[in-house]
């Protein structure tokens, strides 16, 4: 299945891309797709400790399953108001 | 629990918002939040905050709040409204609301609701530095940014 | 810190307080609080409240709890107004605001000082009951209180 | 000497009126006055434990010396917000 993926806020320069896809069997979880992201933008990896993850519009843990049509967000601590 | 939310490029008009304040006979407290933009962030001196916000999931996320609240008791209304893109120093980027029977709760109410966005409502901001006001700075971050090739501003609210 | 303090007999007119307030450019945090007239005090139902003040104290000890405020640090501003005489239920009896560079600190203010008025300015309240709008109740006291023989305002602020 | 004193609040209908003038030695405290107070307002006198009591502007407890030309104020604990 193909995830896309976006990125906000600063974690977009640091990929040099706002969006990217990444290709996955099905079953895989947050925590693969993290690991993938990371082999094309290491420049993330370093941050992963502070690093958001949503599925959808619900924060998710590395345990999380995807599936086919999920939608991922990954982003910095928020920062409003 | 009555609640409103608005997230919106236009500024903040807060006569407005208190012009349609409506209290049921069993209220007695108002307490209302305006977060503003400071001309200065440690060293730096700011011309503004560039805000951008992954708008279906903030909203998602702020409903997610004010289901909480209106689980707490005597709270009959919050409204909230934040500012997203450009926001210049003086200018309210926030703005919150709560009615409630009585002071404490709407105090803490209040207090909770802001501690919580900031946990969770994905939006971000951007100094815009007083010295080149058109030129959005290098982003708040713990990391150093790569010199990007792309536009200023890669997120656009959808 | 600028300050300003109203004891008025006037409705608050919080439209008119908000459109004069002004910020410095490090000022990031406004925290407003409308205390607002309920409709029922434990089983009465209300149709008002009868605020008496001894002025001249009052005034002095709301000037104390600033210069207490003033030296807590990064307050910019503090406004109150205090209504007097009868405010019904749905008025606001009183609207405190405190601009202050961040949210922490603005909102201590403002509760602080609304919990040292209740302590210290002497104000007192008494209920006019929804069913005898006209008649101000048995003042709201510790102690039954004889029928009195003077008006029904014995305390008229000076 | 006089010392005018001022009945607030539900303590003027306790005493009857909402002003009354007690007279007493130089050197006479706060308490002394409030013995005096009681005397002739005996409903007042169970309220003395959360009586506020102020010289002029100020919140004085019963050690405070009066002197010629002070006002008194004896009012119930306040109420204002």
């Amino acid at each position: 299945m193909t995830i896309p993926v976006t990125f906000w806020s600063y974690f977009a320069e640091l990929a040099g891309r706002p969006e990217t896809s990444v290709e996955l069997p099905q079953g895989a979880t947050v925590g693969a797709l993290l690991e993938r992201v990371y082999v094309d933008h290491p420049a993330l990896a370093g941050l992963r400790r502070s690093t958001l993850v949503a599925v959808g519009v619900e924060y998710q843990d590395d345990t999380h399953v995807l599936s086919a049509g999920d939608r991922v967000s990954l982003f910095p601590p928020v920062q409003g108001g | 629990m009555k609640r409103s939310l608005l997230i919106t490029t236009d500024p903040i008009d807060e006569a407005a918002l208190i012009a349609v304040r409506s209290l049921s006979a069993g209220m007695g407290a108002v307490v209302a939040f305006s977060g503003v933009v400071r001309g200065r962030e440690g060293d730096a001196s700011l011309a503004a905050l560039d805000y951008t916000c992954f708008v279906p999931m903030a909203e998602y996320q702020f409903h997610r709040l004010f289901d909480r609240l209106a689980g707490r008791g005597t709270i009959e209304s919050v409204r909230l409204v934040h500012r997203i893109g450009r926001v210049a120093v003086g200018e309210a980027s926030l703005w919150v609301e709560v009615v409630a029977a009585h002071r404490a709760e709407a105090f803490e109410a209040c207090q909770w609701l802001i501690d919580e966005m900031k946990r969770v409502v994905p939006i971000w901001k951007r100094a815009v530095p007083a010295s080149a006001s058109d030129e959005p700075s290098a982003p708040a971050g713990p990391a150093p940014a790569p010199v990007p090739s792309t536009p200023s501003d890669p997120n656009p609210a959808p």
